[in-house]
């Protein structure tokens, strides 16, 4: 994949968060836990967040990305792979955002590659940050939420 | 002769509570018959502050900024009574460390050599000998210094509390106070020839004031005032406490029972108290606590029990009656100070007869203190 | 007498010329000794307010007035004091339980205005601020008492051959001599969730009226001998005389009291007041929670039930906690005055949608405090394996008395008190225990007292470890295998600091059981969907209002549903905080929802 | 000081004793026989000295405690004699015939406990107290705080907050058994 201009970009990255949404809004729907289904349609709202965040990047509105700096703690390294059952829980869930962002960071790094000047590495680096800051703050949940006690 | 006594009309006189040769704030109500003394009664009421009854409403350790206001040259004996009144009726007196003995009773000494400096000044002063009292007081000066870095105050020092002291020696303490005695010492022959070998002093302390040996023991004399009267008695020796019982001294006494021989006694104890000072430093243990490990001061109670507890303060026996019953507050103090007899009874006992002019050496003599009667 | 006597005082004269002992007025301003008692210095950021300084001072000099807000562990208040009055006898310096306090060998100040000589040490800025020299509290002398009065307690080596309760328990004298430490500051009330009147029922066991005692305790926390054994005793950690000493041992003297009662119907007395009379309230879940709304709107005249899916009340402290912290007859002491009190128990039944909705129509308020009840996974490969399993469920079973078997040797995955109860178990169940921790032993939500219990029974701590995957081994066993962590900072000031995985590092441990505790979760499939829908947050807790009503109104909740620290006692407080909320809901005439 | 006791015991009738020290001992003997015994301990057993006189408010049990303390200056042992009178009109027996000293101590307990010692020649004379006009302040019942807070004003604009009430106030420390 190529990009020729900055604006090319982040209407890919606009467009992968829209797909984002639609998907845990799917996952909203279908879930029966109670507790679950609130957490995706939480995410839903988020990833709309990002993609508003990404608009206003685009029309001038916003000068760049500002990641707070959450530390990782590489949990989604560790945790295993949970698939979608219509039962599935707040733990699973928040597994799969984590993971979800940690493919997105993945994503825009490989892209880097491809970046054929400065400016579009940098805004892809940029990209990058923001998809980390997010799986950092999921582990964070993760953190706060699952393992309370450990 | 007696015609002319018959005839003269007999005047009253108050002297003080405002006048300088009076021993602190009190009144003798005096009768005259020319210069001299018919009769007196002794008026206190002056600084009554009610300690005893205060005391009633306070916790045990609020106790002690109290007493140690009830003497101003000597207010660790006071301190040292109640603590220890107090430690015997809970029975903490057993665990009252060894260090704390020794700087307890290093500290009464300490309080007994001042006070004796002061008082001996008070001696020359009452009979108009100007610099000795001045500098009687600058050597006392010297010993709060010491007092000052050890307790923290100069005149009120509240260090001896229940259980023991409050802090330990500071470093290099007994260097400091061998510097001070011997500063001390160097001077007491300047004194002995301005006090002691001045005609007026001699001529107006000899054969003055003489307390009948008769009287000794049926009135409750102590301290110097009988030990001038050729009597060896010394609640240091008699029922000794603290560590007294290990320390190597003789009791002062002297013949005579008059207003010299009163000050003698109290310039030998001054030597006395310096020797002592001395040895306690000598013996004074290197390591240990400085106080036994002490109940919550805040909700402390002690159970119901009596005691009367005594010393040998620089004026005599100072006792302290204490009843507890079982709160956090005494049920009673009763400070008995030797000024309590050697201030009334036996002061208006004393003064007929006497000039006017030795009233005021007199009352020195027999180391009146007010704040002692009325607490 | 002779001439010598007459001339020798004229030696007065000769010193006329020598050094006089006076010292000039301009050399006068010496500092005073290094101890000398002066002006007061206070460190106000170490201060704490707790008010000994003003209690102890005789001449009633010192006024505590405040400074800032009251916060828990410091009530915002300082000393101010009064130099008309100060006797500068330092007590308030000896006693102070910080060692804020101090003087400075400062000893002159000259002021106009006497209204100047009264200020606050370390609020009022003076010349002698931090001041190295004066009065100090010093080593070796102290007016409170800073070591606790040790807790006897079970031999380590004998204690895991059996059930027995490991804390032996004060005897009379040694809770009053416990008690008597106390300086009744208060500071305890505030971080107490339930604001228990910590120093009151403290003052009656130190003067032996242990009735008094009991009746302070059970003013406002109806499981008091569960709290007097395990609570979390966030009171302790504010104490003021656990600041340079032990703190208070608030929760082993309130053991005391609650022991020295068989009948605790026979002691109570408390005010009847039928405000609730006709008015009835649904209890959904019998913890501690749920025991608090029934026992006190009970006594208010309410017409209370409590529906409990398991056979016994209690709640966590009834499956969760172990026998030999908090045996059953203590259990059943408190449960008894509940039913004293008139409450209805309804045991072993648990209630499910239509029931729920039928309560919501039969009463005037319903409350649930359903607690934490499903273990949250290990969520790592290999978990699925016979022989991992949850301590939630290991507790349970073994506590309703089911047959539990952990083999020779286990691993505890997790550092809360879920955890280290799930070790001691296996422990006295005979098994060789590890407890596998991800972050450092001082970050262990665990009580420090069960961590060194544990230790001392033999468990062993493994600490930064981050599981990776469990496998199973030819022999039959599990293989443990875990990665070292370093140590991220957290994401907040006062946060848990972060285990971050050191890749590349894999250790292994040969277990027989792999016990899951990292965690719980509510679980809400009981619920009807249109309640939960509304109650529930998408973290797996219920919002509650100040009243501790849910956002479906005359439904109240609490307890660790709700609250964040999940604590008996937290619980107890959203019991409080409940109470009120229905008796105000139910008495304005409001009935529940039916929408 | 065992046998002194037993002596007294003997002679006296049923006391109450006990021994606090090794050269301190107290009786407790009713007022009746209080100063025979004081009599009979100067002429007879040596102890010559009236070291301390002093009196105990025990309001509760609605009597005052006299307490005498003798001194034998040849052993240096201490006899603290002590006896109990009714609080309704207290008085007791004068010792001045036997010791000068006693005059003043009898003087100030007549005057700060109201206890008179009839035929003790100071009694009524004000001995610190001139012009005091209020109950005798060392009886338990005298309230200082209530004395101090009408004749002597407090300073202004002080006011202390007490940390426990503080904190219950401040925090919502609320009770449910009782208000």
């Amino acid at each position: 994949m190529e990009f020729n201009s900055i604006q090319e970009v982040l209407d890919f990255a606009v467009r992968q968060e829209q797909k984002a949404g639609r998907f845990y809004g799917l996952m909203a729907e279908k879930s029966t836990d109670v507790v679950a289904r609130k957490f995706f349609r939480e995410m839903v709202g988020e990833e709309r967040k990002h993609e508003a965040k990404l608009k206003a990047i685009k029309s001038g509105k916003l000068s760049g990305f500002s990641g707070q700096g959450t530390p990782q703690m590489n949990l989604t390294e560790v945790l295993g792979e949970p698939v979608f059952r219509e039962d599935i829980t707040l733990q699973e869930g928040l597994i799969i955002a984590m993971r979800a962002e940690k493919d997105a960071y993945e994503m825009y790094e490989g892209l880097k590659a491809f970046a054929r000047d400065e400016e579009l590495k940098k805004i892809l680096e940029g990209l990058a940050a923001e998809e980390l800051e997010h799986k950092a703050r999921m582990e964070s949940i993760y953190d706060q939420v699952v393992q309370r006690e450990n | 002769m007696t015609e002319t006594r018959e005839r003269s009309k007999e005047v009253q006189i108050w002297f003080g509570p405002q006048h300088p040769g009076i021993t602190g704030n009190m009144s003798v109500q005096t009768w005259l018959d020319g210069d001299t003394l018919t009769r007196g009664i002794t008026h206190v009421g002056y600084l009554h502050r009610a300690f005893e009854k205060l005391m009633e409403r306070r916790l045990y350790i609020q106790s002690f900024p109290i007493v140690c206001r009830i003497c101003v040259p000597e207010p660790d004996t006071n301190e040292w009574l109640l603590a220890s009144a107090l430690e015997e009726l809970s029975g903490l007196d057993r665990e009252v460390p060894e260090k704390a003995r020794w700087i307890r009773t290093l500290v009464l000494e300490m309080s007994r050599l001042g006070a004796m400096l002061m008082v001996l000044g008070g001696h020359a002063g009452s009979m108009g000998l100007g610099p000795a009292p001045q500098w009687m007081i600058a050597l006392r000066d010297l010993v709060l210094d010491r007092f000052e870095e050890l307790t923290g105050g100069r005149v009120y020092h509240m260090y001896i509390v229940y259980g023991g002291v409050r802090r330990d020696l500071p470093e290099g303490f007994a260097e400091r106070m061998e510097q001070t005695l011997k500063t001390i010492e160097s001077k007491l022959p300047l004194i002995d020839d301005v006090i002691f070998g001045s005609a007026v002093f001699r001529k107006r302390a000899m054969g003055v004031g003489v307390v009948p040996r008769e009287w000794a023991f049926e009135m409750g004399i102590s301290g110097p005032v009988i030990r001038a009267m050729g009597i060896p008695k010394d609640v240091r020796k008699d029922e000794p406490y603290e560590k007294y019982a290990e320390l190597d001294f003789d009791v002062v006494t002297e013949e005579g029972s008059d207003i010299f021989a009163r000050a003698m006694v109290r310039r030998r104890e001054i030597q006395q108290s310096i020797d002592l000072i001395r040895q306690i430093l000598a013996r004074m243990p290197k390591e240990g606590p400085y106080c036994a490990e002490l109940p919550n001061m805040l909700e402390w109670t002690i159970p119901v029990g009596q005691t009367y507890v005594r010393a040998e303060s620089s004026r005599g026996e100072m006792g302290y009656y204490v009843v507890t019953d079982g709160s956090k507050k005494l049920r009673r103090v009763h400070v008995r100070g030797p000024s309590y007899v050697h201030g009334v009874s036996l002061l208006e006992r004393l003064i007929p007869g006497t000039n006017i002019a030795d009233l005021a050496p007199l009352m020195v003599s027999l180391q009146v203190c007010p704040p002692e009667i009325e607490r | 007498m002779s001439l010598k006597h007459v001339l020798q005082p004229f030696n007065a004269w000769v010193q006329a010329f020598s050094k006089p002992y006076t010292i000039p007025m301009k050399d006068t301003m010496r500092p005073g000794a290094d101890r000398y008692r002066g002006w007061h210095i206070n460190d106000v950021e170490k201060c704490v307010g707790c008010g000994t300084c003003a209690d102890i001072c005789q001449n009633a000099a010192i006024d505590m007035v405040p400074v800032k807000d009251p916060v828990k562990g410091d009530s915002g208040l300082r000393p101010k004091i009064d130099y008309g009055r100060c006797c500068w006898c330092a007590l308030c310096v000896d006693v102070c339980t910080t060692g804020s306090l101090g003087m400075s060998n400062e000893y002159t100040w000259v002021e106009k205005d006497p209204e100047k000589c009264r200020y606050t040490p370390g609020v009022d800025a003076k010349p002698w601020d931090g001041s190295e020299k004066g009065w100090r509290q010093e080593e070796g002398f102290s007016l409170i008492v800073k070591d606790r009065v040790p807790m006897p307690m079970l031999d380590p080596k004998e204690r895991i051959k059996t059930w027995a309760e490991v804390v032996v328990g004060y005897s009379v004298e040694e809770a009053r001599k416990e008690a008597a430490r106390c300086v009744s500051c208060g500071l305890c009330v505030a971080a107490c969730p339930a604001h228990m009147h910590i120093p009151d029922y403290i003052g009656a066991i130190r003067d032996g009226d242990f009735e008094k005692a009991l009746d302070f305790i059970y003013d406002n926390n109806p499981m008091p001998e569960m709290c007097g054994k395990v609570c979390t005793r966030r009171c302790e950690g504010v104490c003021s005389v656990g600041i340079q000493g032990e703190p208070l041992a608030i929760r082993w003297l309130k053991r005391f009291a609650t022991e020295q009662f068989e009948d605790f119907a026979k002691v109570l007395h408390p005010e009847v007041k039928r405000v609730g009379e006709g008015k009835k309230v649904a209890v959904v879940g019998g913890g501690p929670s749920g025991v608090t709304v029934a026992y006190y709107l009970a006594v208010r005249g309410f017409e209370v039930t409590i529906y409990e899916a398991l056979p016994q009340l209690g709640g966590a402290t009834f499956f969760g906690i172990p026998k030999y912290r908090f045996p059953m007859p203590s259990l059943e002491k408190q449960v008894d005055l509940l039913k004293k009190a008139g409450v209805k128990i309804v045991t072993d039944h648990r209630v499910e949608k239509d029931e729920f909705r039928r309560l919501l129509e039969e009463n005037d308020a319903l409350f649930f405090g359903t607690g934490l009840m499903k273990p949250y996974k290990l969520g790592v490969p290999g978990e699925d394996l016979e022989g991992v399993i949850y301590a939630l469920d290991l507790l349970r079973d073994h506590h309703v008395g089911k047959k539990v078997e952990v083999g020779e040797s286990v691993v505890v995955v997790g550092g809360g008190n879920v955890a280290i109860d799930a070790s001691r178990v296996s422990r006295r169940l005979g098994a060789e225990v590890t407890i596998a921790y991800r972050r450092r032993r001082e970050d262990m939500p665990a009580d420090d007292e069960e961590i060194e219990d544990a230790e001392a029974e033999g468990i062993e701590l493994v600490t930064q470890s981050i599981p990776l995957r469990v496998e199973k081994l030819e022999n039959g066993k599990l293989d443990f295998i875990w990665g070292p962590a370093e140590m991220v900072p957290p994401d907040r000031p006062g946060g848990r600091p972060k285990p971050k995985l050191i890749e590349g590092v894999e250790n292994h441990l040969q277990v027989d059981r792999v016990i899951v505790a990292i965690g719980q979760k509510g679980e809400f499939e009981w619920m009807p969907e249109e309640v939960a829908e509304k109650v529930v947050t998408s973290r797996g807790w219920v919002e509650v209002d100040e009243t501790g009503m849910t956002q479906w109104p005359g439904i109240f909740a609490g307890g660790d549903l709700v609250n964040s620290t999940a604590d008996a006692i937290s619980a107890i407080a959203d019991g409080l905080k409940a109470v009120e909320g229905i008796q105000q809901f139910t008495l304005e005439g409001l009935s529940v929802s039916k929408s | 000081m065992k046998e002194i006791l037993k002596e007294i015991e003997e002679r006296f009738g049923p006391i109450w004793e006990r021994v606090q020290r090794p050269k301190l001992a107290q009786v407790g003997i009713e007022p009746a026989k209080a100063v025979p015994l004081l009599t009979w301990l100067k002429e007879h057993r040596g102890y010559v000295t009236l070291v301390h006189l002093s009196a105990v408010d025990w309001i509760e049990q609605g009597e005052f405690q006299l307490t005498w303390l003798l001194g034998n200056p040849e052993t240096e042992e201490r006899l603290m004699i002590c006896s109990r009178i009714d609080r309704e009109n207290p008085a007791a027996e004068t010792v001045s015939g036997l010791w000068p000293q006693a005059v003043t101590y009898e003087q100030e307990i007549n005057e700060m406990f109201g206890v008179s010692f009839p035929g003790s020649p100071r009694q009524g004379v004000p001995f610190i107290l001139e012009g005091w006009k209020d109950i005798p302040p060392m009886r338990r019942d005298f309230d200082t705080v209530a004395f101090v807070e009408k004749h002597i004003p407090g300073r202004e604009g002080r006011k202390h907050i007490d940390t426990r009430t503080y904190i219950g106030e401040k925090f919502g420390e609320k009770g449910y058994l009782h208000d």
